[in-house]
């Protein structure tokens, strides 16, 4: 599904990504752990579109995503739930869901809305506030949800689990398992290391700025460097 | 021990939504106390309340014994009350140990007249801050950062970085808005270790976070909110135990994580 | 006496009809970058300017405003995509100046290719003057409001009631969000200039007959505009408006009952008394950042 | 290099320039226009220290150097004061203004604070115009040279002295401002001033110093420009295009930067000077070369190249 | 030969640019013409025009530089009289002649032994307003003057002059240079009994403005606008609104109606006749300020038959009986503009024209 070879990035002068290759299955969830300042936000903007890339190529759907505009991407099916969520802080709660129905039908969006909603009631309750007043926790959920909105075929998620409350945190967990359950495939970047590698199909480790560890979710559980270094045991 | 921080049946309400009605609590002197609940529940608004950048449309608030309802953050942070940000602020445009001298600022007495014309007073003053503030850096691990633009520093790290500079200002309260957020279990336990060390040296902890595992690890007592209202209080083990903490907040996995505490 | 107060207010309504129209691209523009681009009454300048020549060239009136607009319109678009866009790293300070200078600028072509003479436009109904309670009012005041209410409304359906509207928004609120949601950053932001312009176009094409038009006409009209948007409260077109016409009203009252020369300073000392009592403006929500 | 070695250096850089002029271009000509660049570059870098540092706009700081210039035209024409007793008067207004108006109008927050400075502006600018009475209106009014310890302060060469030695104090003053804690703290402020309030910082205090400070540069400022043009008028004074110069130079030198504020003040001092080549053509020429400065020097002329060395350099 | 190096500072853009704008096109006119035929004695005239945008500092610096740099050796402009008043001390330091085309007294009175000007004085045109205001037999009236330089210097000289033609200024209201409407103050002019005529002192077009919104008021009050709007363009813009207003003008706009035996006539027609070939728009009183001022510097040189600036003043001071589009001056060491009232015509502005009129109507 994505193919990410040979990758590699700056910000100015400083090089934060150095050759990271990696390869996520159609169907699968691909966790991707690491200590902060390891690049995982850096590889996910470059996904996306919005982080220049200086070497390397990403082929997503078997088509090349070199030189191809963020919002293309969008288009493809690629969508990203951002890191510090990144609401419209202006705009209230639906129109920020509405907004990530921008490639999409008025129907899409009405289907969608409906959705997002069922899955985090909040939501529905504060649909005409400002997303701005919203609490930590319930950005996170609006902006997950608005990654939805353009029914992706691949959702990155940077961090969804941060600010949610642990009743939340296994919701929304389990709505991924079920999203790609219907085919989704995911990318999880996620310090909760334990949970995400507990549902990911793939997973690998980076550190500054390189891919040191790959494997399976559970592979990647039981390995004593891992348990060490990032489940904290 | 002496209370350190009253808080008297507050309540405030945005636009008729109320996001915290009549909230009650008392925060032992040198203690780490923690208040959890789901999201939305009213924490961030209540520790907003607290450190004076809302203000309360009921009840009232003492710190230390002195009534402080109402009182600018500054003039808090002057009372010995400091806090970090759920939402990051940090001064972006600064350097990390730039960030932290900000934090001295209170504390320096020199005069504005000394500041303009450079006297030794000033010289020397600021030397003290950066010397100061560089080893407040070292204290909570971003020592290899001092001279780097906080702008160029990872999540993870800022967060590191608006502890420093709460710290700086010499609190002997300090409000923590999810410090751990955005840490792995790891990085978790250097957080852990590091609210252990502040709170050894004196300094009344208040926490707000998400991790079971530390909030239960941690506090000496713990508060818990939902939909603005108190449901309980009381240690760790009594928390985790109580039904409607458990229904409305823990879930499953946040209990099986307050349990392996 | 009466008849006196019903003057001031007719003229004081007209006055800040164009302020309003001024103000609401004013507004657009805010809307989509944050900038406050202070070449917005050279919009209007170039849009009468060149319905003047081109009626002076034996063009009929009506085809020339269209004309007109489109050249504003044009205009609005090259100062997008040649100088906002490419400096659009430069903090906000940076980019008002950026448009002072286009507004200069604006003013070098004008001089150049038109002159520096003034002009005016025939008024576009050939009535005689109203007559009500002893006021009289000219029939292009009732062209300039009825164009500003029909404006008014259909930029406020458009931002509140279209997604492209919300677009706009969203892509000055949190430009790197909106990328992620599949939008165009560059032809929503686009579009938000052209109408912009053209709507600042429009609005000196039919304040021309009324107020005369030159090629340095446009800066006194971008400050009045951008007083009205802070006025009514940046970023609301009804606020806009609204803040237009009390411009227009307090000075045409200031300088009829109390002192013709400080006609401004009444407009700007109702600006400051405003805002010390509601530092949002009239319209204007209070955007409190969540920390 | 430290930033304290750069201060220096960038002063002494300052003090080099200023010295040395005179040698190489002796014409009262030349004298003037450096003298200009002087004199507005210490209205700008007091600009600069609200703007850029404090991130507060100001819209309308030519009204301050309308006070500083007619302060001293009116006290040694109207109340009989000597030269340098009304410039001090004069920044004592200032100040006392600008502490007046600004505990009001700083709590607004960006275009609005824009809108209220322009508005103070306008109001200054329309008071000198309509009391013509006192002021002279439009046509302004002469300054009669003062007399400073028995000497007659006349000639361009004295002026340019004059502005040259005031221009280094106040970027010697200005920059130890910016490297101390008040400094910081208005940076801080610039960036989250919820975030300064909280670890101590009076914010309002903090802003309200700098608008003060601000206002007394820009005074003094106005004084030297009435005293070396020996006539004041409200437009070259007060006026909303001044203080469109004044933010500018500012800008285009760079926020942030004390050094780019007299450079600022340089370009656009200049500017006019150089473009009288172009005949018809000036207007387009200096609107273009605005916009062209910001396109490729985003952030102004010395911080922006400051970046580019830093990036191509090692 | 070297050529003669003549420098000018004009308000060619900005607030006072009607009044620059023409007076540029006409000096470099004029000294095409007279390099064309030859120059002064054979030397070339250079010129040497900055533009001050109307600010009195920058006005300052081009004196500077015009002094120090072109080293010129006369000077003739200064659109206005607050860019004029900058400039004056450093053309009398440098002991140089000039000729200023500002409106006010004050430029000439005391007298500056370098300093010359063209236009009347606005206590001219207040003067022969109110001798044709006392001859319909109207004492009371009102003053609506501009905020500018212009319009209130004028109203000061008004005031002044008033009660020598026992009249009495019984309302005053203001606009602003930019102000683009002027019903609030007409109306409350329109309020007051007791006012017979409106005065109004003011430059440029802002009074076209005023023009029309008196006709839209339907106000009926006799009008009487400045030498300071004396262009076509006024006309035009006033939309029919200055029908009936009369106003002293030069000869310079009354060209093809002066008699035969006008001395005035052949140098109104001929400059008339070249201006508007040469900038394709109408003649305005502005520009012909510039004419007459670069004339006679250009005859200074000449009589003078010298370069030497103090020569060219001691020959500008000696002019006499020079007929110009203007006026006809004769200047004296105690009189540094040389007219008298008989250089302004009062008009009225009739089906779109100027309109002389006749004594006693
Ligand atoms: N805007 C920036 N300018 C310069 N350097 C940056 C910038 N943003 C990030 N970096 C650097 O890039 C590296 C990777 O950062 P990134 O945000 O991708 O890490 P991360 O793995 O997402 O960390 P975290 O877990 O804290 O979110 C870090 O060393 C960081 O300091
Ligand atoms: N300024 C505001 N305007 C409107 N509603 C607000 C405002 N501030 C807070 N709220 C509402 O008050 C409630 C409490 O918010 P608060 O941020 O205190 O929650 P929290 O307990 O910190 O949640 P989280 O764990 O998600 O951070 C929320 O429903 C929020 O939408
Ligand atoms: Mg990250
Ligand atoms: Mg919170």
């Amino acid at each position: 599904m994505l193919d990410v070879a040979g990758l590699s990035s700056r910000y100015g002068r400083v090089e934060v990504l150095h050759d990271v290759s990696i390869t996520v299955s159609r169907g699968h969830i691909f966790a991707l752990i690491g200590a902060n300042g390891a690049g995982k936000t850096t590889l996910l903007r470059a996904i996306s579109g919005v982080q220049p890339v200086t070497a390397g190529r990403i082929t997503f759907k078997e088509r090349s995503l070199n030189g191809v505009k963020a919002s293309t991407r969008v288009k493809m099916g690629l969508s990203q739930s951002p890191e510090g969520r990144q609401v419209f802080a202006g705009l209230s709660v639906e129109d920020n869901l509405r907004l990530g129905a921008w490639t999409r039908s008025k129907a899409d969006s009405d289907r969608g809305v409906q959705a997002a909603y069922q899955m985090f009631p909040i939501l529905h309750e504060k649909k005409g506030l400002p997303a701005g007043s919203l609490s930590g926790g319930q950005q996170q959920m609006l902006a997950i949800s608005r990654a939805l909105m353009s029914q992706p075929d691949m959702l990155l998620l940077d961090e969804p689990s941060m600010g949610l409350s642990p009743l939340l945190i296994d919701q929304v967990f389990e709505a991924v398992c079920s999203l790609r359950d219907r085919g989704l495939t995911v990318v999880l970047v996620e310090q909760n290391a334990n949970l995400a590698l507990s549902i990911a199909d793939q997973a690998c480790v980076m550190e500054t700025g390189r891919i040191v560890l790959t494997g399976s979710g559970s592979a990647l559980q039981a390995d004593p460097r891992v348990r060490e270094l990032y489940l904290g045991e | 021990m002496s209370s350190m921080l009253d808080v008297l049946s507050i309540s405030i309400a945005f636009g008729g939504v109320k996001a915290v009605s009549d909230v009650s609590i008392s925060v032992a002197a040198g203690a780490v106390f923690s208040i959890i609940g789901p999201n939305g529940a009213g924490k961030t608004t209540l520790f907003n309340i607290i450190s004076g950048v809302y203000i309360p449309q009921d009840g009232s608030i003492r710190l230390n014994g002195k009534d402080v309802t109402g009182m600018r953050s500054d003039a808090l942070a002057r009372e010995g009350l400091s806090r970090t940000f759920q939402n990051l602020q940090v001064f972006m445009q600064m350097t990390a140990v730039e960030n932290v001298m900000v934090g001295r600022h209170m504390h320096e007495r020199s005069r504005t007249i000394s500041q303009l014309f450079s006297l030794p007073g000033a010289v020397r003053e600021n030397r003290t801050s950066r010397e100061r503030s560089r080893e407040l850096l070292e204290f909570v691990g971003l020592g290899s950062y001092a001279d780097r633009s906080a702008a160029a520093m990872p999540y993870g790290a800022l967060k590191k970085l608006e502890l420093a500079r709460a710290l700086a200002t010499e609190p002997r309260m300090i409000l923590l808005d999810e410090p751990a957020a955005g840490c792995n279990p790891a990085e978790t336990v250097e957080v852990e270790k590091l609210v252990r060390k502040i709170a050894g040296s004196g300094v009344t902890v208040v926490l707000v976070e998400h991790d079971m595992k530390l909030v239960m690890r941690i506090s000496d007592r713990i508060h818990v909110l939902d939909g603005g209202r108190t449901i309980c209080e009381g240690t760790a083990s009594e928390v985790q135990r109580n039904e409607r903490v458990i229904a409305a907040y823990l879930g499953d996995h946040g209990r099986r994580e307050a349990a392996n505490a | 006496m009466t008849a006196d107060l019903l003057q001031y207010a007719s003229s004081g309504v007209t006055i800040g009809a164009v302020y309003a129209l001024v103000a609401l691209g004013f507004t657009l523009i805010y809307n989509s970058t944050h900038v406050a681009n202070f070449a917005q009454g050279d919009f209007a300048m170039l849009g009468a300017m060149t319905t003047v020549f081109a009626v002076a060239g034996g063009l009929p009136t009506f085809p020339t405003a269209i004309l007109g607009t489109m050249v504003a319109g044009v205009a609005g678009l090259l100062l997008y995509r040649l100088a906002i866009d490419p400096a659009r790293s430069s903090p906000v300070l940076g980019l008002i100046v950026l448009t002072i200078g286009a507004s200069i600028f604006a003013k070098g072509v004008a001089q150049l290719v038109f002159d520096k003479r003034f002009h005016s436009l025939p008024s576009w109904f050939d009535a005689r003057p109203i007559e009500l309670f002893g006021a009289t009012i000219q029939t292009q005041s009732l062209v300039v409001l009825a164009g500003t209410i029909v404006i008014v409304a259909a930029l406020a359906t458009f931002t509140t009631r279209t997604l492209l509207g919300k677009g706009i928004l969203a892509v000055s609120q949190n430009s790197l969000a909106a990328t992620l949601m599949g939008m165009n950053v560059g032809s929503v932001v686009t579009l938000a200039f052209v109408v912009s312009a053209a709507i600042g176009g429009l609005a000196g094409i039919m304040a021309a007959p009324i107020t005369l038009t030159s090629y340095d006409a446009g800066t006194i009209l971008s400050l009045k505009g951008f007083a009205a948007a802070m006025l009514g409260g940046m970023g609301n077109p009804v606020g806009a408006v609204a803040g237009g016409i009390v411009l227009g009203v307090v000075e045409a009252f200031g300088g009829g009952l109390i002192s013709s020369g400080y006609k401004d300073a009444f407009a700007f000392l109702i600006i400051l008394i405003v805002l010390a009592a509601r530092p949002q403006g009239l319209f204007g929500s209070v955007a409190r950042e969540r920390v | 290099m430290s930033p304290k070695h750069s201060r220096l250096v960038q002063l002494a850089i300052l003090i080099a320039i200023i010295g040395m002029a005179p040698l190489l271009v002796p014409s009262n000509y030349y004298l003037r226009v450096m003298t200009l660049i002087y004199v507005f570059g210490l209205a700008a870098v007091g600009l600069n220290l609200l703007m850029g540092f404090a991130g507060q706009v100001s819209l309308g700081h030519a009204g301050f150097i309308g006070i500083g210039a007619y302060s001293v035209a009116l006290g040694s024409v109207h109340w009989g004061l000597t030269g340098l007793t009304s410039a001090v008067l004069g920044a004592v207004a200032s100040a006392a203004i600008a502490a007046m108006v600004g505990r009001p109008i700083l709590r607004l927050k960006g275009h609005y604070l824009a809108v209220a400075t322009l508005g103070f502006g306008f109001l200054i600018a329309l008071l000198i115009t309509n009391e013509a009475g006192l002021t002279g209106g439009p046509d302004g009014i002469a300054v009669p040279r003062p007399v400073v310890f028995g000497w007659r302060l006349r000639t361009v060469e004295q002026w340019y002295w004059i502005s040259g030695v005031v221009l280094v104090a106040g970027v010697f003053i200005a920059q130890n401002l910016v490297a101390s804690s008040t400094g910081r703290a208005l940076r801080a402020i610039h960036d989250s001033e919820v975030a300064a309030q909280a670890i101590g910082v009076d914010v309002a205090r903090q802003k309200l110093k700098v608008f003060v400070i601000s206002a007394v540069y820009a005074s003094l400022a106005g004084s030297l420009l009435a005293f070396c043009n020996g006539l004041v008028t409200p437009e070259s004074t007060a006026g909303f295009l001044k203080s469109v110069e004044l933010v500018t130079m500012v800008v285009l030198g760079g926020l942030g930067s004390v050094f780019g504020s007299v450079l600022g003040a340089a370009v656009l001092v200049l500017l006019p000077q150089v473009l009288t080549v172009f005949h018809d053509y000036e207007h387009l020429m200096l609107g273009l070369l605005m916009v062209l400065c910001i396109v490729m020097l985003p952030r102004g002329v010395v911080p922006s190249l400051a970046r580019k060395l830093a990036r191509t350099g090692t | 030969e070297q050529p003669i190096k003549i420098g000018a500072v004009l308000s060619v853009t900005g607030p006072a640019s009607f009044l620059g704008e023409p007076q540029k096109r006409t000096i470099e006119m004029l000294t095409q013409q007279v390099n064309a035929g030859g120059g002064i004695g054979g030397r070339k005239i250079e010129l040497v025009v900055y533009d001050d945008g109307g600010d009195a500092n920058a006005a300052r610096t081009f004196a500077s530089r015009l002094i120090d740099e072109d080293k010129v050796v006369a000077m003739v402009g200064g659109s206005t009289t607050g860019t004029t008043m900058a400039m004056l001390p450093a053309f009398e330091e440098a002991e140089i002649p000039f000729m200023s085309m500002a409106g006010a007294l004050q430029v000439v009175q005391p007298v500056r032994k370098w300093v010359f000007k063209t236009p009347q004085t606005d206590t001219m045109a207040c003067e022969k307003i109110f001798e044709d205001i006392k001859a319909r037999g109207f004492s009371s009236i009102a003053v609506v003057f501009g905020t500018d330089g212009f319009g209130r210097s004028m109203r000061d000289q008004c005031v002044s002059v008033a009660p020598k033609y026992n009249i009495r200024i019984v309302h005053e209201e203001s606009f602003g240079p930019k102000d683009s409407d002027m019903t609030p103050q007409l109306t409350n002019v329109r309020g007051k009994k007791d006012v017979q005529a409106i005065v109004v002192p003011g430059i440029g077009q802002t009074p076209a403005i005023l023009a029309r919104n008196y006709r839209q008021l339907g106000m009926t009050l006799p009008l009487y606008v400045s030498h300071g709007v004396a262009s076509r363009e006024f006309i035009d813009l006033s939309a029919g609104g200055a029908e009936g207003a009369r106003l002293p003008v030069p000869a310079l706009l009354v060209g093809s109606s002066l008699a035969s035996s006008d001395p005035q006539r052949a140098p109104v027609l001929a400059y008339t006749q070249a201006y508007e070939k040469a900038a394709n728009q109408p003649v305005s009183a502005f520009g012909g300020f510039m004419h007459d001022g670069f004339q006679m510097v250009v005859e200074a040189i000449r009589r003078s038959g010298s370069s030497e600036p103090a020569r060219i003043r001691d020959a500008l001071e000696a002019t006499k009986g020079f007929v110009g589009v203007n006026g006809i001056y004769s200047m004296t060491a105690r009189d540094h503009m040389g007219l008298d009232l008989t250089g302004f015509r009062m008009v009225e502005i009739k089906n779109g024209n100027w309109s002389p009129i006749v004594a006693g109507n």
